[in-house]
């Protein structure tokens, strides 16, 4: 099996951010949540450990999508919703290379919702950046799969009448091996997603919050906004407890399957009592309950990493198959495979 | 025992019967035993749209045709000079399709009430009168074997699954060839069950000897070899051929092989064969649908493997989107389409040529790609071949267009010398000096510059691109320029394919043009129209995007230009629309191949009937 | 909220299971598993209650997917993988039909996968057979995204390298309110979650593992040969202890998150330590963890309802919605349609 | 304050700035009393690919074009007599475009540093001789609203943003129209934001009155009304009106609107304006994808809904196979494709011709579909509602091209009585007394028995039908009888549509011959070439598949046909195809609609440039 520490070259110069801007001009609207992604991942890449040239980023269409353009990389703007198919191709190819996709709620969980899926399944070394601002930007604002229900958009003038996809439970419902959560508004944070979503081998998603300042503004506020967003977010640690509020007083414990909240004040709960969060649990079934934390409005929003699991990861397994059979049979050469078969002479 | 011996230049031969009857591998041991024996040949099977049909009904017969001859065999025959029918649905289906006077040699043990109920017969076609005009030669199959294997340690059920090896024997000692290649593979096939082993052999060797004995068959037939050139020879199908072709592009381009696929009949086979072949390095990606699988390879072809995808016509249609990708961003992909019968799931087992405008016009915008189609199950080898070599010198997507009939039929194939390939190896960009990712060379080709490779980090995408430089571009004029240029760099391939050849009569009145897989019966067709006395010219296009730059030039030399195609008129279309003649066309749409005295009799309308003299 | 019983027209007389077969020859291999699947759907839909008129089977392409054709009933053999599409048409149209996928593993979770979790998410009214086999059947054998690792098939000769769905889980994680499995081999059993999802309103998963005897012989003999499938099988009964073994001796207790199998005659553990089994629990924890049995080789296979969740259906919400503004704008009529923003005259 | 009044036939404006400065509100509202004035017009704006280019840019500027005038106004005009730039990067962007001579009002306090550099320009151009040529209209806008606004209730950056109705109050002065409209539309839109309502009808009324007091302005214009059709009037973009187009058709028909969609530009607005129009019982399904927008739609076609997919080129690759599966099963289904730039993503913003042979061709098998196209904004409706008929009644999917140009340009639309519009009402088939699903009537039509349809129960899908009786069909002959069905079917229609129409000099040697939107451009151009002296005639295709019957005698009645299209030539390859007819082509693909300039210029090098004498 490889591993990111062996499979990737290490780069020798330290790069920096700077290093990773194309220059271009970024068009995306001014204060959108996307150039925050970009300006995390521009700092992030340098401790990638990976040369330039050996870093790809694939996408489909959206805003979102225009992400490769920034990035002094290898990248790829495809076509909407195949990101993660182009992506697959890109590293069964060659799986020296270290493959992100960038991609939108609409790019990936609509169109692309199949491709995503079964990159989840296969566990492919794939590192998967959903910005997710629950619309279609680029296509001026229309609702998508992670839109609330009742939403009002272009297209659904009287609200729209879907119950909107849970991205993380989707992707531990299809066998995907990291989720991660962030926002545009973190930047640490996102950094540490990015950087850890590095070192996973296998599917890593990191679903980011983003606002769309046009046709979704403030959708995240009370996420990220001074005065809410302590009581509102629960950073996931390894090894903590699930604390959160603007002084640490509260807490989640799990009462059976019930994740709820407690207050640490009144005396009846202390931090022993509440649910401590492990990143690496085997079991991705706690990863599955923090991922639907967000139909309750009681309870907060988890950040970080809800889980990772390790497995062979897709590409390494087909590598080492044709490897193996190489090694069996030795490489095979044109006389032989022309030859394979029932043949006979004509003299 | 002083049986008369006919020699005959060529023989074609039916087995039919039930899926489980294995008539494919009868079919195929027929073959292997002819080709050994040094014959042209050419087969077609013909599978049931059923998997396991139930036994005895007309829509579970499965059926192998062989056509071999001592002469150049171009199809696998118009219609069947034997069938051998293992029960009455065989003989059911069949009969229509066989020759006047053909010998039916028939399993007399299956026509019970049941089966002949099964079949749709209100009376005993052996009992009337039905078969006046045949020669039909009844053999108890089922029971002479069991006679065969009586004591065998095999159960009943293995007993009935002989039979076929019984006939097998039977048809060997009819034309004249020795029993011994097929036992030969049997010692290898069932090494592992011995009493199997023992009983095929038996029943084989037994329904030999069963012809040399009984009075049933008072003539044996004998076809000399054919006169083929020296060398090694393989039997190849065209999904084969395909496969192969596509690994020795790899090899000579000193590229790794990616296929994205997703099964679909009847090009499957190409991926079944492509994922053997792992120790050539080649990686078969099983999408989970056919956009997947033309993106991933698209991805492949990016970061620097030979890209392929395969699948047939709904597939084709699914991938339209993608294909307009690789237009644009200019990488080279192999896509190759195996023609079913359509239009939607139409008739998915069956042959057709209809996808020709879709592989033309089906994407949006001006996106043209590159069109080759192959002519006969041997050359999809060559054909793939050439389709990498386009692919990979003009860095543009080819389509490769074969068919069900190409795809399933086989002929022999003279195993070429692999150093005989030509070299096709690509230079990939590592200069970083005056790199402009849409720069272009002088078959206007960009330059292949793979992830991995420092200093020419690019992006390259969907959206129209600057020329030269390959960034975004919503420029008006350079979206005419790339437009243009993405036409001019396909049109010019011209000067890099070969002219259209024309064979026959050059100076008659009359020529017959057709494309891909209808090759051999149009030969066939002209061949024996121009034994008749008849002056016909030929030519078949392989190259139908661009055409070969002497189309015109040979189109409008002559009077009348027939063009017989599996389809309602789609290279007529082409024809038409380009070179501005009136061409007449023969169509056929039945899900079959053409049979070649359709298009001779055609030809024959045409010039006049009286030897076009 | 439409609800079956309201919103289906009541048949009359009561049909029985020949009224529902066409007559047509069944074109599936002798032996087939998808016989039994046929039959037991013929047995069940006279009790739905429904004219036969007011049925639709929709379906893929696949051995599965010729279903339609054996019923009597309206029909559509669509096209691969699309039929979960097809058929949120048909009921967005027309309400009052009731209307079934049947489908295959190839069609529904490889082509169609988008189809499927989308229809999963806006928990759609179509009630989905999946004839999982683990095999594509009519093209002859190549391996399906529920294959286990490591199989050989036509295009996988040296194993495959593909880790496989669980179908429950997938559906579970993007929002389904129904999802039950059983076996072609177990025909009361079948029926009885026929039955049952006919009931339900939104959308209904019915796992189907079934015997593809030409290419996957044997897949799931373990779980139906008699001297087997005691010991592999556990039947969910809601608010029945998982209890399971040739003399019911065993059973599924739930150690914090972590199913395990016990002893029922040592003494140690008694039914009431053990999991019960609650298919109208709101929350979908219990049935995600269900579905995950499957790849534990210590667990037996849960057959049954995984879980039913009351949610409005959306084809429900789209009437409701189209009523409530009809209400209260009135119908639409074409001249204010045509007159509808700035108008002028010319005179 | 006797300024001279010039009286003009018409006039083309464009309204340019970022896309913040509220262009193509000002550009409404121009349009709206324009039309209320009693002008014919035509528009089009032009939107930045961005959503929000940064202020400044280049790439960021948003353009609104009107041309109105008391003549009948085919085009929104090739070049504008007049230019409302906002800022330096709306000059740059702009200029070229400008009639020689042109007006140009700037917003000079736009004209700083940052700007200028943002915009490119390494000098002011106010300030130098690069506007030589044009009357330079300086007006420091800015500063006008912000000393108009002084005092005012609202923020610095409402203020700013106010500077827009400053202009348009201009404009108003300066075309001599009415404030009122636009203060009343004020008073309904801005009700619940009295203070923006004040601030911006004191921007408006004072620009109306700086026109008038300002020594800028010496003269100004008048254009009268122009002598449209006694009616009710509206303006309609072309989305807008292919939406009425299928609720109308809906209504005629007695049935549901079932759209399935998924949002792509330049088709999203017909999902838009659907989804408004719940109270006519219109269901709109945002699908997850393009496939499963069309899969839907042909479901609710199945249950006897009226159906429709929308979309744009990529998404009309997407649906290919379903578009079969709708031919196979012969359900009524109405696909609206807007055409954009292509290849693949291509320029997604801007209009093009180039999925015409797409929709011919782009499916397996032989799978021909009805295409139509639209040749104005006002003729989507029209061409929606016939849409619809024919799918009805020849139960058949229908492909109805328009494009970016008429999606988003408008023009007045004269109400129709609703009662003027035909029934189309379609009979499902109830009775039970020979019912067969493929059974034909003179139309060649199956029945349409939807479910819910006591004793009807049948199943239809993608396979091969038997003729008739609808059952699954591998026979092969009944493959060709039904291929063939399929075709004539499509070509019969060319019976029951109008014949081309010719105007112009139909004793003309040369015709002109166009299709969809670019049917003003052609017109404009060849009427100013005709009043130049030249003898053309005209002929503009909305029916592309079946072709109108008289179509043959038409073309071949001219010595030569010139066909302009904004592609590399589609109609033009159908048409040589068909009639075997030399056409002379004139391409553009530059994401622009014809300049009428470019076609006129054509035409008279062919007729030899001495006005055809
Ligand atoms: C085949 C196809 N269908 C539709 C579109 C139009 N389209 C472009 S982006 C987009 C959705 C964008 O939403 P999302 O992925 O959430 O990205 P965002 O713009 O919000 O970042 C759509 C529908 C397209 N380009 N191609
Ligand atoms: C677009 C398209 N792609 C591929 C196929 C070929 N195909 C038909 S059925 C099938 C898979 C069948 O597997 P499954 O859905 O599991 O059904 P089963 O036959 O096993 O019941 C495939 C790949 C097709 N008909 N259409
Ligand atoms: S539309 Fe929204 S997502 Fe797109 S660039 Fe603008 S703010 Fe960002
Ligand atoms: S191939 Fe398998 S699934 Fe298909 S009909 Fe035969 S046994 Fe059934
Ligand atoms: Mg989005
Ligand atoms: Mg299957």
């Amino acid at each position: 099996m490889a591993n990111n520490e062996s499979a990737v070259s290490q780069s020798e110069v330290k790069l920096t951010a700077k290093d990773f801007s194309t220059g271009q001009d970024v068009r995306w609207c001014p204060g959108c949540g996307d150039y925050s992604i970009l300006a995390q991942m521009q700092r992030t890449a340098p401790d990638f450990g990976m040369k330039k040239e050996n870093i790809v980023y694939v996408s489909g269409i959206g805003c979102s999508s225009r992400f490769p353009y920034y990035m002094d990389t290898y990248g790829f703007h495809s076509i909407h919703g195949r990101a993660p198919a182009i992506a697959t191709g890109v590293k069964l190819a060659n799986p020296e290379l270290m493959v992100w996709v960038a991609t939108g709620d609409g790019d990936l969980l609509s169109i692309g919702g199949n491709h995503f899926i079964h990159a989840c399944r296969r566990n492919i070394d794939l590192k998967i950046l959903l910005f997710n601002n629950r619309i279609y930007g680029l296509t001026k604002g229309q609702y998508s799969p992670t839109s609330e229900k009742g939403k009002k958009t272009k297209s659904t003038p009287f609200g729209s009448v879907d119950y909107p996809f849970h991205p993380i439970s989707v992707a531990i419902g299809s066998g995907a091996t990291f989720v991660a959560r962030s926002l545009d508004r973190e930047p640490k944070h996102l950094q540490a997603m990015m950087s850890r979503a590095s070192k996973h081998t296998g599917i890593a998603l990191i679903e980011i919050l983003q606002n769309c300042n046009i046709f979704n503004d403030g959708a995240f506020e009370l996420y990220t906004e001074k005065d809410t967003k302590a009581d509102n977010v629960v950073v996931l640690e390894h090894g903590k407890p699930l604390v959160f509020g603007k002084n640490n007083e509260k807490g989640v414990r799990l009462n059976g399957f019930n994740p709820e909240v407690v207050s640490l004040e009144d005396g009846k709960f202390s931090l022993d009592d509440l649910w401590v969060h492990d990143e690496f649990d085997p079991d991705p079934t706690r990863a599955f309950i923090l991922s639907r934390f967000i139909d309750n409005n009681a309870l907060p929003l988890p950040i970080g990493i809800f889980m990772q699991i390790q497995k062979t990861s897709y590409d390494a397994d087909v590598e080492t198959q044709i490897n193996n059979i190489k090694t069996s049979r030795g490489e095979g050469d044109l006389k032989s495979l022309f030859f394979d078969g029932n043949t006979w002479e004509v003299a | 025992m002083g049986k008369e011996v006919q020699i005959l230049e060529d023989v074609t031969v039916r087995f039919a019967g039930d899926s489980g009857d294995g008539m494919q591998l009868t079919g195929s041991q027929f073959t292997n035993t002819t080709a050994l024996f040094g014959n042209d040949l050419s087969t077609l099977p013909d599978y049931p749209a059923e998997i396991r049909a139930p036994a005895g009904t007309l829509y579970g017969v499965s059926g192998f045709q062989l056509h071999f001859g001592s002469n150049d065999i171009k199809t696998p025959g118009d219609s069947p000079d034997v069938l051998i029918a293992m029960n009455p649905a065989a003989l059911k289906v069949n009969i229509k399709d066989l020759k006047s006077n053909a010998i039916i040699i028939v399993n007399t043990n299956a026509f019970d009430q049941k089966n002949l109920k099964l079949a749709q017969y209100e009376k005993n076609p052996l009992e009337d009168d039905s078969l006046k005009g045949y020669t039909v030669i009844p053999v108890p199959l089922s029971q002479l074997t069991a006679n065969a294997l009586e004591g065998s340690a095999i159960s009943n059920k293995e007993v009935g699954r002989s039979k076929n090896f019984f006939a097998l024997g039977m048809m060997y000692w009819l034309y004249n060839r020795p029993i011994e290649p097929t036992i030969l593979w049997m010692e290898s096939k069932f090494k592992n069950k011995p009493e199997i082993l023992e009983a095929n052999k038996k029943a084989l060797s037994t329904g030999y000897y069963f012809g040399e004995t009984t009075e049933l068959f008072t003539t044996r037939y004998h076809v000399e070899p054919a006169k083929l050139e020296k060398g090694f020879y393989r039997n190849v199908s065209g999904n084969e051929a395909t496969a192969i072709g596509m690994v020795a592009a790899a090899v000579k381009a000193k590229l790794q092989l990616f296929l994205g696929s997703y099964p679909i009949t009847p090009a499957s086979e190409i991926l079944h064969e492509l994922s053997r072949y792992k120790s050539y390095g080649v990686k078969t990606f099983q999408a989970e649908d056919e956009i997947s699988a033309i993106c991933a390879a698209i991805g492949a072809s990016f970061a620097g493997d030979l890209a392929l995808t395969t699948t047939s016509g709904p597939g084709l249609a699914l991938k339209t989107e993608a294909v307009g990708l690789a237009v644009m961003t200019e990488l080279p992909i192999v896509i190759i389409n195996v023609q079913r019968g359509g239009p939607s799931t139409g008739l998915p087992t069956k042959t057709e040529q209809a996808d020709l405008l879709q592989s033309m016009f089906g994407r949006n915008g001006e996106a043209p790609v590159v069109i080759l189609a192959a002519s006969t199950p041997v050359d999809c080898f060559y054909m793939a071949f050439e389709a990498s070599r386009i692919a990979l010198k003009y860095m543009v997507p080819v389509i490769l267009l074969t068919d069900g009939y190409l795809a399933n039929g086989s002929e022999p194939w003279r195993i070429p010398d692999p150093d005989s390939l030509p070299d096709i190896s690509v230079q990939f960009r590592t200069e970083k000096e005056g790199y402009y990712p849409y720069s272009r060379n002088e078959n206007l080709s960009r330059p292949w510059a793979i992830p991995g490779t420092p200093g020419l980090e690019h992006r390259i995408g969907g959206l129209e691109k600057a020329n030269i430089y390959g960034t975004v571009s919503y420029d008006t004029e350079n979206h005419e320029i790339m437009c243009k240029l993405r036409e001019e760099k396909v049109n010019k391939i011209a000067l890099d394919i070969p002219d259209l050849e024309v064979t026959g009569d050059l100076d008659a009145d009359l020529l017959v043009v057709g494309w891909g897989g209808t090759f051999g019966s149009i030969a066939e067709a002209v061949q024996r129209a121009r034994k008749n006395g008849y002056k016909i010219a030929q030519a078949h296009f392989k190259y139908l995007n661009p055409f070969p730059k002497n189309s015109a030039e040979v189109l409008k030399k002559y009077k009348s230009v027939l063009v017989p195609e599996l389809n309602l008129g789609q290279l007529s279309h082409l024809l038409r629309s380009e070179f501005l003649i009136d061409v007449v066309q023969l169509n056929k749409v039945q899900g079959l191949p053409f049979k070649s005295i359709e298009i001779e009799e055609r030809i024959i309308e045409i010039l006049g009937g009286n030897n076009g003299k």
